[in-house]
């Protein structure tokens, strides 16, 4: 009900924050790695199977999982001849000890809107395939839920919520007098453009030094976090979530963000094969 | 009556394969969510529950702690894409509002909670797919998750389901088993001190049918409680292999 | 919302609760009482004008109101053609001193559902009679109401429930173009059969001794307690609420709750004379 | 205009029989709840309130309490199965709200708040039956609850309200006057003082007419104390025989 | 969700409220009014351009905004033949230092419900008007926004409602084979009757001196406050909100009501004109 | 792509007549709310934001502060009558509340609130028109409430839209180009720190439209602030003037 901002609160111990603001400053991370280097990366798809589609992505020791379910509904007003899509986010209180019980918080909600505007604006799924008639459409619920946050939510919900779209079953929809129902006995694949997939790629700031997929002591640490994600060759969505860039640091995020893009989109490609 | 959609006992086989006396496949592993003090994900056939154990700690609002013992808080939770068919409303039902209660009575004989006054210890338990026999995967998770988490414990709590299909008592009943059955009785059971924490029970049951469901329930109980060893060993095993390393 | 167990909280202390076990122990109980003995048990129906069904039991100082409504609904899809029982329960904040304001927290919960289950599996009500056709069925609103907590509420809200339906007077369905209306001026009696009257029996343990319709305050020093329900021969459901039992108590539990059922339904049935 | 489905009101006699100034049948009796510090039971033809009150007690969370005196907490509320035809959501309603803020500050004025600094007290009013009037019977009930549970009182306060039927003022409105009447003036007054504490009117009404509903809520309020004074003397004598035993 | 009298809190010093009550007896007020004078009261209209109707009332620093939208819905079983009132108020969290964020709280709601149902017993607005057919009526949403508390909210806020409703200008309703739309490109005025404005009066008691208008501080230092709402020559609504009045007091207080009912009234049409 | 009902860009003209560099008419006030510690009005066009700001001031429940700095909380909210065509549902909406999140870090950078340990600060905002560039119209009146309140700052944050139309570059959508146009970008920008707090993206921009987009966005954001330094001085000269009396 409160919408007030902001819920609940983290916290990182001031000695802890400067060990790793130093360590940055001199070009290597609290984990070892360098700055522009990625955490390991894994995705599984089809690992729910009561739903329609599901994938779990693995980002260092951040985990989400992705489970879609295809129900019916009514279009948007403003869109008749498409389907809807609606992206929901649970941070799970087993995620960390900063977790509550409860509806969705700011963070949650954040994390839904910011994945659910990159595949809207992108083109990966083709919701004009998902229109069944003049009223009536395929609803994509897409439920991603942390199970463990060790930071950079954004990305690793993003590539469950891809993988767990391109594996979704669309149940076939029969008519009869009585209206249209879902039929799971026969599915066909949910038509989606693996070339159109937006990438979520999230960059921190320390000082002027930029550093990509913050884990959770850096976002607890940074003087600056953005999340850019990428389709093909244009930025579809923008969401900066802490802090401040200048234009200069701006452009640097960007430039960088287009080439990270490439790494996540290969490991996406590998799961899918 | 419902009908099933397919026969529930033939010739004394189940519609899965299983004999009246036989768990589904059980799997279990310990330490599964890194940020957890303590965890754990079970699998009775394709029910999976996932279950997280953070505390003892610090009771907020302070109000509400005791001062003799920790305050033991239980969630049990299902993923809106954890049932067939439907998607389910994520908001809290009755249903798991009362699971929840009864997971919480369950695991509270296990645990020496007077030896934390003032504090809490809180319990989360995910249904990430549902086929039956959901509240007892969850409480041997849950039972696993406060051993991991280094929780002092009398005794672990295994939990299993017993059903009453075509007059026959069954062990560990899936979703079809659940719809479509006379009867249904989840248990909870201490293995070495021969407790039972957790039982609930609907249908049509005679006091012997009843009997044989109980003995049914522990040496189920006992099976499971086989394996939970077995994982708890495995994730020591590791730890010790780490150390070593 | 807060789904997480427990809500509130309840003290007895430390010295009145030894005092309560030790007596047990040598067989007597804190209000005098036997180890199998009820305290006074009174049932009285149409207690409430504007219920289409009414009662109200008292078990020793334990207060429970029963109202029934009768509405108009739709089946539930595996039961399309039955009618809706839909049972309530309200721990007012009259109760007691731990009574708090707000919707049903997880022991009103419980108390509904446990007390709907032993209905819903005994065959007391005839749920076939009650659809009306294809679409509409009758819906029985059951609302416990707890006026005063002296504990053993599930008890006595069960016999108040099961008084209240016994006393309920259908509204006849009418239809005409617009759709099925209820008729409040033209009733029959709702169709139930005693015979299979659930009873609903809990029973507590101290040490290994047990007891039958516990206090409050003995209910705050237990090691067990079970409610067990009971329909002509059947048990049709059981709840353990608190602590735990062995093979043999819960044999015992059961011999018992057999006895104690015959005690309990013969006092129903003597007030719906 | 909504038409009645009787006449209200035929040659100076309402539909239930009653003259304009005349009260319905009033019953009363205070001790209902055992466990509660004050109770009192309040009908008022076939509108019941039960009234409780627990305090003066320790107020949680302690930033919302007062340092110079008690805070008073009211709730007003109708049971699903208190109203005729359709069951009622118990969610609490705006119409409820309102209520509950009206009855605490028709109470407030009769209790000696300043003796319990940094406490509460509360005072829980439930609709058992309703068939008008339910405000002002609660009112009553809470009064008398008040009085029952020993907290320190400048007066009672008495509960009626006033309509205006077919032009005429009557006292005590029915369920059927609510509906249908034209005004609907409920009271709260203290006898002995004088006072109005309660006041809410709506419908359309001259100043005279008002004039007339003030002092027919006076001579309806001192019949109903007449009949709450009998009530506590019969609990206290009823103590009083206890203890003589 | 909690339904319990009161919410939060609000204070004023010993000192300050000693003062004010010592003034009033001596016949003047903190503000240097005279009991009987209004603070200055000025309503503007159409200050909202989104809505169908708004208005703006101050009264001192008192300041409300009143926005109507007009919608479709069904009529209330009991008058079929009439439109739909929906009246809401918002304290913002902007007023003053006591408001919370959160639903209307029990202060919000009585003042919505004291402005209804003054409007609805006066005749203000021609309901019968507001009916399109059997089963569509027009539903006028009146929201009440107050911007910053100075005492007095319900005098404001029903000047505010009154001049909304008097500029609101109502969409034309369409009908099709869809059913009925509402066309916001083609509008009449709102059938109402200024002759029958209903004006709210809000009158204050220190020891037995009468005041009119209280402010914010006053309004914590009264022994009686009640709301008295004229409509022609009638009182169509009464709302005793703090401590107590006798019978003499309240003769008085209606009479004083009567009068400074002119005065408002005078404002108020000459704010339409 | 949905089709507006007028063109968008005629001749390098906008629909209501500006060029695609040009905002619209902006206004403002500091101080509009006399109980507030700080306070402001801000339009573009017919976008109409107020903001007020109360603190710092204790923070309840304490176990919520901060042991080193200031708590801000910040809420975004639209008015029920605020928008075109239906009333706005006045429950706070997912958008709402993650655009009170976003405003709330954009905000955070400016703030000196280490200065005020275990305090809050709380900034509300309301939407009372709607016509587009809603959030960053609320950014300036936030920003500017602050400002008035004494809040110690680093620098204002002043709010501007940019969006994509017909491919073209624009400043401060309005309704009609936010629903048609091909992408939205809303900035928060420091004007003398040059610092970025607030950017938001959606629709399809290549690198270099994006470069364009924060071109145009900081010049927006400069014009912005040279009004918002005459507000904050005429409140100024209003207060003098009032001294000097």
């Amino acid at each position: 009900m409160a919408s007030i901002s902001p819920y609940g609160k983290r916290f990182i111990s001031y000695i802890r924050q400067s060990q790793i603001r130093r360590l940055v400053g001199s070009g290597v991370r609290i984990d070892g790695r360098t700055p522009h280097q990625l955490r390991d990366v894994s995705i599984r798809t089809n690992v729910v199977n009561t739903a329609d589609g599901s994938a779990e992505a693995l980002l260092g020791k951040t985990r989400v999982v992705a489970g879609v379910k295809v129900g019916l509904g009514q279009p948007f007003p403003d869109t008749p001849d498409e389907g809807v899509l609606i992206v929901n986010a649970e941070i799970l209180p087993h995620a960390s000890p900063y977790s509550e019980i409860g509806p969705p918080d700011e963070t949650a909600i954040e994390l839904a809107r910011v994945v659910d505007r990159g595949i809207r604006h992108s083109g990966f799924v083709d919701f004009k395939k998902l229109a069944i008639d003049q009223n009536k459409v395929y609803v994509l619920w897409v439920d991603l839920y942390v199970l463990n946050d060790d930071g950079n939510l954004v990305d690793a919900a993003n590539l469950a919520a891809l993988a767990a779209l391109r594996s979704t079953m669309l149940p076939s929809a029969v008519k009869d007098e009585a209206g249209v129902k879902l039929d799971r006995n026969n599915k066909t694949a949910l038509p989606s453009d693996l070339s159109k997939a937006p990438i979520a790629v999230s960059i921190g700031k320390i000082d002027s030094r930029i550093i990509v997929d913050p884990n959770l002591e850096e976002e607890l640490s940074l003087d600056g976090r953005i999340t850019i994600t990428i389709a093909q060759d244009s930025i579809v969505s923008m969401q900066k979530t802490a802090g401040y860039f200048t234009e200069q640091e701006l452009w640097q995020a960007v430039d960088l963000a287009y080439s990270i893009r490439d790494k996540l989109r290969d490991v996406l490609l590998k799961s899918l094969v | 009556m419902k009908q099933p959609p397919v026969p529930l006992l033939v010739e004394g086989r189940r519609a899965d394969g299983r004999a009246p006396d036989q768990m589904r496949d059980v799997r279990i592993s310990v330490g599964v969510i890194s940020n957890a003090d303590g965890s754990a994900m079970v699998s009775y056939g394709n029910t999976t529950a996932v279950a997280a154990v953070y505390g003892p700690r610090e009771m907020h609002p302070r109000h509400l702690s005791l001062p003799d013992k920790a305050v033991m808080r239980v969630r049990y939770h299902m993923a809106p894409f954890s049932t067939k068919d439907e998607r389910k409303n994520p908001a809290p039902s009755r249903r798991e509002i009362e699971i929840s209660k009864v997971l919480r009575e369950a695991l509270e004989p296990a645990i020496f909670l007077e030896q934390f006054p003032r504090s809490r210890i809180d319990v989360f338990v995910e249904i990430v797919q549902a086929d039956g026999s959901t509240r007892v995967a969850s409480l041997t998770a849950a039972s696993l998750a406060l051993a991991d988490a280094g929780v002092p414990m009398r005794d672990l709590v295994i939990g299993v389901s017993v059903g009453l299909v075509n007059g026959v008592v069954v062990l560990d009943l899936n979703g079809l088993e659940d719809n479509y059955g006379e009867g249904d009785m989840p248990v909870g059971y201490m293995p070495n001190l021969g407790r039972i924490t957790l039982l609930q029970l609907d249908g049509a049951w005679s006091r012997d049918r009843f009997a044989e469901a109980v003995k049914l329930a522990v040496k189920g109980a006992e099976y499971v409680y086989g394996k939970a060893r077995e994982a708890l060993k495995a994730k020591y095993f590791e730890i010790a292999e780490e150390v070593a390393k």
